[in-house]
């Protein structure tokens, strides 16, 4: 099975999607019998949950009675979709092409002349039934959750400010193994995933950059010279150049200079 | 001690505690010469909630306590005490969620077998550090998988006593009434078109 | 909007605040629909002293705004709350400010995406308040979101000098040689945990 694409919350979602591109070709013009409108193609990953998810919005588009699902046409447009979400390039999910497997192999039993000597065999759909009526119900279920009062969302706790007397809140201990744990953790996660890269940069200049961070204010301009102390002798100056030309590259501080020769100044944007 | 006073200690108990407090802990801020016992507590607590029945914010009951929280109605308000909006919940987590609340304890095979899609670890491990699902053991068959299950904490967070107040678990829904978003969304789309 | 009204969104805002407001700040959280001006809220406020005037809390104006706060009388017990033991910081937040340290400075979104988890506010605040990470300017995109960094109180708890003392990443990757005698100690912590 792959993994469904879950999107932190933090993270702007992607607005819109490119246009279908087959084999390098921008598509115009969606498919003509296709019967959901190509705008839903947009909408898509943030719409459906999955092919169950993606069956129950087919089913109700139609106004069709679950219990009786066409299951011919279903699977039609269900491959349809399959196959638009195939050319617009979309990491197309295994367990949505298993269920077109389930869905082909419904239809073709359904094909088959019918035993009428055995009168209770199955239904070839029941079981497709069954799991969209049980989807279905813990979609709502979901929904429901979601309209219940969160604290943090809906309602708030109280946080005044409090007179007590002179006794310090204790605040828990963390020692350093525990914090380097933690990191190493990230960086076996993060090894594991290989989306993301920590350079194996040195922590000083890093610490450098939130230092001339700190240093600066966006009204007041702060002369280059002044970040440099001499008792850091060569290294602690490297350290502070570098911290700046890489605040520089980020764009984090600017620098201005009158003219040739004269004072450099620095100041946050 | 009389029962004003008493009253004002547990508001002001109440109004700093930074987690709900249940009537024993509450029991445990007064001496013995203070001379309170529980139902002086009860006591007191009813007439406090009484008291802000229609206050900006009101004292509620959760599984490990009391809280002093603000209402629902004023939260377009309050929260603009902050830049950012609160998370959105992804459905994916929902669902998840919802499955691990009513079908609990669970593995996670069995809730992929009903959402028909694979649960990301990202879903389980937010679930986690929001301390609203735990492992609450293993199934005995190959592979052990673990059990989830709620957390105290997913009550306190839902204003909730015990589970029994969650809504229940709806019926064969109405086939209908799925989607009404989508469909409204790609109404505007399509209005847009000629724009 | 009416008084009534009025009066409980300013006692949710002010009750929900983890700092004083003043006049103006409270204007900013109404809309300019809802009429609300600065002598409405001077109004309010009044009332809302004289509301509080004999309760287990007050509403008091310091030099920078007003701020519930309880009342004095009542310490002995409100004081009760640091009694217990301190808590343990959780997985998220070591993890947080792990990589407070060695990316700084660096956007909450950053973290973010390395660790997969949206990072709670919570634990930013928590951070914050220990003082041992602070905003240290503005990144230059869309939204300009907070870079982060440590602070001198941070080192000054580590007992270093610079963090250019913090282990380097190579040497995190054999974190057991770096602290053979932690190890061995928390072996035995954890084997008395239960006395």
């Amino acid at each position: 099975m792959t993994q469904e694409t879950e999107q932190s919350p933090a993270q702007p979602r992607q607005g819109e999607l490119p246009f279908a591109i087959v084999q390098g070709e921008a598509i115009s013009a969606p498919p003509e019998d296709l019967y959901i409108p190509p705008d839903a193609l947009e909408v898509f990953l943030e719409t459906f949950e999955g092919p169950l998810d993606l069956l129950l919005y087919l089913i109700r588009r139609q106004n069709l009675d679950i219990l009786d699902i066409p299951i011919a046409e279903i699977t039609r447009q269900y491959m349809e979709y399959v196959e638009l979400m195939r050319n617009v390039n979309l990491d197309l999910a295994a367990e949505y092409l298993v269920m077109a497997a389930m869905l082909a192999e419904i239809k073709s039993r359904m094909l088959l002349p019918s035993h009428d000597e055995v009168e209770d065999e199955d239904d070839p759909r029941a079981e497709l039934v069954r799991r969209l009526q049980e989807y279905e119900r813990f979609k709502q279920a979901a929904s429901n959750i979601d309209d219940m009062p969160h604290l943090g969302r809906d309602n708030f706790p109280a946080d005044v400010d409090v007179i007590r007397e002179d006794r310090k809140k204790p605040e828990p201990d963390i020692d350093m193994r525990e914090l380097l744990l933690a990191f190493q953790d990230i960086l076996k996660r993060v090894d594991m995933q290989k989306h993301h890269e920590i350079e194996r940069e040195e922590i000083s200049i890093r610490a450098r950059m939130t230092h001339v961070l700190s240093c600066l204010d966006s009204n007041n301009f702060v002369e280059f010279q002044s970040l440099f102390t001499l008792k850091e002798g060569r290294l602690g100056v490297v350290v502070t150049l570098m911290a700046v030309l890489e605040l520089l590259k980020l764009k984090l501080i600017d620098m201005v200079q009158a003219e040739a020769f004269a004072p450099i100044y620095l100041r946050k944007p | 001690m009389e029962q004003k006073k008493r009253q004002c200690i547990l508001e002001a108990i109440l109004i700093s505690a930074d987690k709900p407090l249940s009537i024993e802990k509450l029991l445990g801020f007064f001496d013995t010469h203070d001379l309170v016992n529980r139902n002086d507590i009860k006591e007191s607590l009813a007439e406090l909630q009484a008291h802000y029945k229609d206050r900006g914010f009101q004292l509620i009951e959760t599984v490990s306590g009391f809280r002093f929280q603000t209402r629902d109605q004023y939260k377009q308000w309050v929260t603009q005490h902050w830049d950012e909006k609160p998370a959105k919940y992804s459905r994916a987590l929902l669902e998840t969620l919802a499955l691990i609340v009513y079908r609990q304890p669970v593995t996670r095979a069995e809730i992929e077998d009903i959402r028909g899609v694979a649960v990301s670890s990202h879903i389980i491990k937010t679930l986690q550090e929001r301390e609203w699902i735990r492992i609450v053991g293993h199934k005995e068959v190959p592979g052990r998988p673990s059990l989830l299950g709620t957390t105290r904490q997913f009550l306190d967070y839902f204003n909730l006593k015990s589970l029994d107040e969650m809504p229940s678990l709806s019926e064969i829904q109405d086939i209908d009434k799925l989607y009404p978003e989508l469909d409204l969304k790609m109404k505007e789309d399509s209005s847009k078109e000629d724009t």
